[in-house]
């Protein structure tokens, strides 16, 4: 039993810091930390900066241009990340297709779209998610006619993150309407551009439309786009949604929260004090902070085991679950902290360069849009309810 | 005891309900963001008309109303229509001019023809209501005001604004704050607008050196904190009984979204995990409304005894509010978020009512120290 | 709307405290205030004495004996009461047998057994749930099976409160085993002398012996002490459930514990003072303090609603669910007050009378017991489980 | 970073197990509860022959463990077994003694053949650690005690005491305590038993003008708190883990009681509100569990971080120790309510917890004041 990091992982994550500090452009570390939103210029620059020193694709090969880190140090970079305000990579292509392409893929489709991904010639997006779905997430209607050498496919996909910027889809489709509810699904690689399809996005409580809804009508697509088999599909994304799950404990961007909301209640004063002072709101902050400490050890313990080769089961629902409040209440916290000056909407000040002043501290804009915009931990990626039920039937084998 | 309303108040009720369902909705809502207008003035005239805003004042005032309960009547169901239309600046402002007896002032703001607000937010005041740096210095039987106002509601719509500023004592002093009627107009008056996540507009208000007659005080030098207090008092009522009526609509929509959504093949109402979550927010619900009840009939006791009421109601909406917001999304799913589905506006509201004249803490401690008084 | 009693209410309450304030024993009131056990002699003393005043049975008819007490005047005794230290009354005989006797009772059965339970003749037990049926009340196995006048009992009744002291039991018995199952069931009246009926105390997790199990091994019972039809009763059960549950909220239990609780608090020294002026102790005790102000509102709504002949619906689960834990929290922070004197477990002290000294405080004694015990509010009379689900149902229509 | 046990610890950890399962159940506890036994001296004996007393302590001290893990192999099996031996006043007193450098008496707790415990609670202290009026006095070569000691556990068990008491300052002053070995047979000590809600035993100690050999002193006049701290900080960390080994055994009677026991024709843990409300239990369980690997691994390092942790852990432990004694009670219903069946023991021992050494407000207040230091 230790609970402190190896040596060599010490090392590393010196390593990572070192990077962030010389390599981090100032401006994008700036509207993490004040909290506005990220252009498609600003994504690709990130991408670009990380592909070139090789952690753009974490957890692929060497051979395919990875860094094949192994979980712990999957951790430890967004910790460091998340600390010296860095982007999050968008993991539409890095760490969701990438995978699967490696575990499924052709040859040929490795080639061409693997490079594709780690050079920004591709923004990849995700099509799982359908209207009236929800967290029956194999409730598939899109659906792909076979004609000749082409599916075409019809139907609608929405929650499509960042969709507006994307070259190309990955996109679950029926093309075995016959077949049970998880069987007759394949997965598909569209390209954006084909005649038919239509995106429109959609404007979330925060304000921001960082979602969308893509509309196929008539789609043709090569059945060269198909990764693995017809009807297959389903294994392909359950292993997909086991990569994603790995990260939403968010232990990196609580932490990171966490030190912000210090800082914040030290600065914010209230009843001739500062907030920090404040007991019931100093109480609120160690509370959260003493869950964090858990959690994070909590995150270790699956991490460790993941890195030693054993998949977490019920662990990573428990992790989601609770990381995903952690996250919540901090963000509550924030936008708490701020009192009236959490009130005013300033969609351009988030939107915009720094040319704008802020209406009031600068970083309070976005403290209570990211509240909302955090509501969605909960629900997207298996709903906290679909988790609390992966984890008792797990444990009452009922 | 009684839980009725009076026949006045129920056929008021009524028919302000009535009217605000065949006006208002989400998408008129909508409609106003996009064209950048603070409010629709069609529904603030025709709430005018409907006596809504007589309903705010007393006879003496030239009103008809001007009880808690009928603060409660109106704002329940402004809050479960979800209006922008400036009603609560006439509760915080219009009490205040009329205790300034200015009843031809009071006259215009019943026919809806003035808007009339209150300037008293300051930037690092957070919830310290006694928070007053704006600085009013008598000149001969001149005042001139000096400072800056913040979060000042439908401040860029107001003809008239109620302003707090200190002729006397240090930044957190209760003594020492007075209390001026300026027009929105005078000179050295900047009012710059914003919109706040909720959809409401509010401004920030700069006054550069405003020299106005010394009758535009309202009562007496330095003694303002006390109107104030009790003109904030009735605020919050409003602003309670308006998160009661927005809690009724978030209920509503869940409600209405739990029988009709269906998931796995059955309604998703029909899981049991979701139900009793459910059961937990009605149960929150009746208990916040009850609360809301405790305060309105409260509001015209002692100040002790209004004000641990006001705490009291401020502090359970807060929590209730909370609670009803997060579960009513989470109960959703993903539609939620979305912000052209009406219960986005409404928890955009609930949540920044809590922002509004202290959260859930900022009660919770009064309520404590005034418990103890 | 008008928030405040009426004159006539006001002089009522008057009455009633200074009743309380020349009549209660005060040795009766100490052993309430200290969270001692009350004996069998204690609660005959206080019937009695209510009794005389024609207080015991509030909501009979005055012509039987009763107060004939609306739901508000009901309430305001019960307030007073709690506010006074009173004993509560044993519900059994006077607040659930007595109405239905009223509404379903033969009138030999009201001649003969209404005056009884007034005078302390008759001390009543209820025998409803049985062992495996818990929430499912209506899953009835004691069997009652016809032979000439008499019925032969057979079965098990559990959770039976002071069945120990009592002289009858009435029982719900299934009379027609074919029958569906909220059908076939009888309502009867059962002479505890009865050979066959075998009392047995459960010692719960307080240490107390307040509730039994009653074993009937062939125990033959004269039809006549039937209530109404044969086969019938769980319509009786179901009106005695309803007459039960309007009294769950505690307001008055509430109240009293409230201020006995700030008492406590400005008496415990923490940190070097009063424990009441602890920050977070304090936040505590305010924020029950003002669920319980709304709470006793929402009562007060509902009670109202109840003299004025409105039933109450779904409302009186919600009373029962939020006056549930508003008396949890409340007693939990009793004991969490006494810090390490809640500790010891001071049987003797609870049974026993003033001879005995307490270890550390007089009133530690009872705190933790006092919080465990009250876990049953959440559990008896239908579970809070329960309520929540008659609550979405009706609010639902699913 | 490495979360497994060591061999040894992990050998240690199933022996341990399989000697309290066959040895343990709640009939034992009940038996011993009658015939007014505090613990089994069979079961004491046989722990201290697998090396339970001797895994407390480091191998400078004669034993064969002493870390914080150490402890937590050992505790969370007696928190599973839900065991009334006196293990834990040997985490609490024994190190004292090692401190002390009596090398012999600590070969006899570790034998099984003394038990040893600390008397330092008082009358009126509630958590303050410092608060210590217990007076000693230096007469010559002798030190005189003075005072009551309360809620000692074990005390009318144990042969040795380490009291606690004041030679200067004020009764809440750190500076000033000093720490003395008492045997309990000495002139002047009297031990009065009594019987806690949760089935352990705990002595009231009354020392009246107690003479001994200056020599009993433990470490310097007037600095004792510190090594009362660190030694609390190691009983703080047994109590945590043995109510995590406790939270684990509720955990377990309430999965088999949700799959056996039947209403309305299906298992009740067929019931989704209820699954949904144990995996909230199972969820703070493993944060419980996080805690206290945390605190294990920070109990060797400097003060400030050792007591952040202790204060993080106790914070911790005693919430979902409330969570999971109210749901795993109210998941079973009245049946959990008995005496005799075993979920009762360990909901009272859980509380109780919770009034041992800090409860979870005084622990997050502890947090936070050592956070800013």
């Amino acid at each position: 039993m230790d609970l402190h990091y190896t040596e060599e992982e010490q090392a590393f994550r010196t390593k990572v810091r070192e990077w962030l500090a010389e390599n981090l452009p100032h401006a994008l570390s700036e509207k993490i930390r004040l909290g506005k939103r990220l252009t498609k210029a600003d994504y690709e620059l990130w991408h670009r900066l990380l592909n070139e020193r090789g952690w753009l694709a974490q957890n692929w090969p060497r051979e395919y241009g990875g860094a094949e880190w192994n979980a712990v140090q999957r951790q430890i970079f967004e910790e460091e990340s998340c600390l010296a305000n860095a982007p999050h990579i968008v993991p539409f292509g890095p760490t969701m297709l990438g995978p699967v392409l490696l575990a499924f893929g052709s040859e040929e489709q490795k080639r061409h779209y693997l490079p594709r991904i780690l050079n920004g010639e591709d923004w990849w997006c995700q099509g799982y998610s359908e209207p009236g779905a929800g967290s029956d997430l194999a409730a598939i209607k899109t659906t792909a006619m076979r004609d000749g050498d082409h599916y075409v496919v019809n139907g609608q996909k929405t929650w499509t993150t960042l969709g507006q910027h994307a070259d190309w889809i990955f996109c679950l489709v029926r093309t075995d309407p016959g077949a049970k509810k998880q069987e007759g699904i394949s997965f598909l690689l569209i390209d954006m551009k084909t005649p038919g399809i239509t995106v429109r996005p959609i404007t979330l409580i925060d304000g921001d439309a960082e979602v969308n809804e893509v509309f196929f009508d008539d789609v043709r697509v090569p059945v060269a786009n198909r990764v693995g088999e017809e009807n297959k599909g389903w294994t392909y994304a359950k292993y997909l949604l086991t990569h994603e799950r790995t990260n939403i404990t968010g232990v990196g961007f609580s932490t990171a929260t966490l030190k912000a909301l210090k800082s914040t209640a030290a600065q914010v004063q209230s009843g001739g004090r500062p907030l920090s002072q404040n007991p019931l709101f100093a109480a609120r902050m160690a509370q959260v902070e003493i869950d964090l400490m858990a959690m994070t050890t909590t995150n270790l313990r699956v991490v460790s085991a993941a890195s030693k080769g054993r998949a977490p089961g019920a662990e990573s629902s428990m992790l989601k679950v609770k990381g995903s409040r952690i996250r919540q209440e901090l963000t509550s916290l924030m936008r708490r902290a701020f009192g009236p000056d959490a009130m005013p909407f300033q969609n351009d000040y988030l939107e915009g360069g720094d040319n704008l002043d802020a209406l009031g501290p600068e970083n309070a804009a976005s403290a209570a849009p990211t509240y909302f915009n955090m509501r969605k931990l909960s629900i997207f990626g298996g709903t906290n309810e679909v988790q609390r039920t992966i984890i008792t039937k797990t444990m009452l084998g009922l | 005891m009684d839980f009725n309303l009076t026949e006045e108040r129920g056929m008021l009720r009524d028919t302000l309900g009535r009217f605000l369902r065949d006006k208002y909705d989400h998408g008129l809502r909508r409609r106003l963001e996009a064209s950048g207008q603070a409010y629709c003035p069609d529904v603030f005239e025709g709430l005018a008309e409907l006596g809504v805003l007589g309903a705010l004042f007393s006879e003496e005032h030239g009103g008809f109303g001007g009880s808690g309960f009928d603060l409660a009547v109106v704002f329940e169901e402004l809050g479960r229509a979800g209006t922008l239309e400036p009603i609560l600046p006439a509760v915080l402002a219009g009490g205040l001019i009329a205790e300034a007896g200015r009843t031809d002032l009071v006259e215009e703001i019943i026919a809806g023809t003035t808007v009339a607000t209150l300037a008293h937010g300051e930037a690092g005041a957070r919830y310290d209501q006694s928070h007053v740096t704006t600085s009013a210095k008598v000149d001969g039987d001149q005042i001139v005001l000096s400072g800056t106002k913040s979060h000042v509601l439908n401040g860029a719509q107001a003809r008239l604004l109620v302003v707090s500023a200190r002729e006397s004592g240090a930044v957190m002093d209760e003594a020492g704050i007075s209390l001026f009627l300026v027009p929105s107009d005078a000179i050295g008056v900047t009012i710059t607008d914003h919109v706040n996540l909720d959809s409401t507009s509010a401004a920030t208000v700069v006054l550069d050196s405003v020299r106005l007659d010394a009758s535009v005080r309202i009562g007496s030098a330095g003694e303002g904190f006390e109107l104030l207090e009790a003109s904030i008092a009735r605020g919050v009522t409003a602003l309670c009984v308006e998160a009661l009526g927005a809690m009724e609509a978030a209920k509503t929509l869940t409600l209405e979204y739990l029988k009709e959504r269906r998931q796995f093949g059955v309604p998703i109402g029909s899981f049991q995990a979701l139900q009793h979550r459910m059961a937990d927010v009605l149960i929150e619900i009746e208990q916040a409304r009850s609360a809301v009840i405790n305060l309105a009939g409260n509001l015209h006791r002692p100040r002790l005894e209004r004000e641990r009421h006001v705490s009291a109601a401020k502090n359970m909406i807060g929590r209730v509010a909370t609670l009803v917001v997060e579960e009513c999304i989470q109960l959703h799913g993903g539609i939620a978020m979305t912000e052209e589905y009406a219960l986005s506006h409404f928890a955009r509201r609930l949540t920044m009512i809590d922002h509004l004249y202290g959260d859930v803490d900022h009660h919770l401690e009064r309520f404590i120290t005034l418990s103890a008084a």
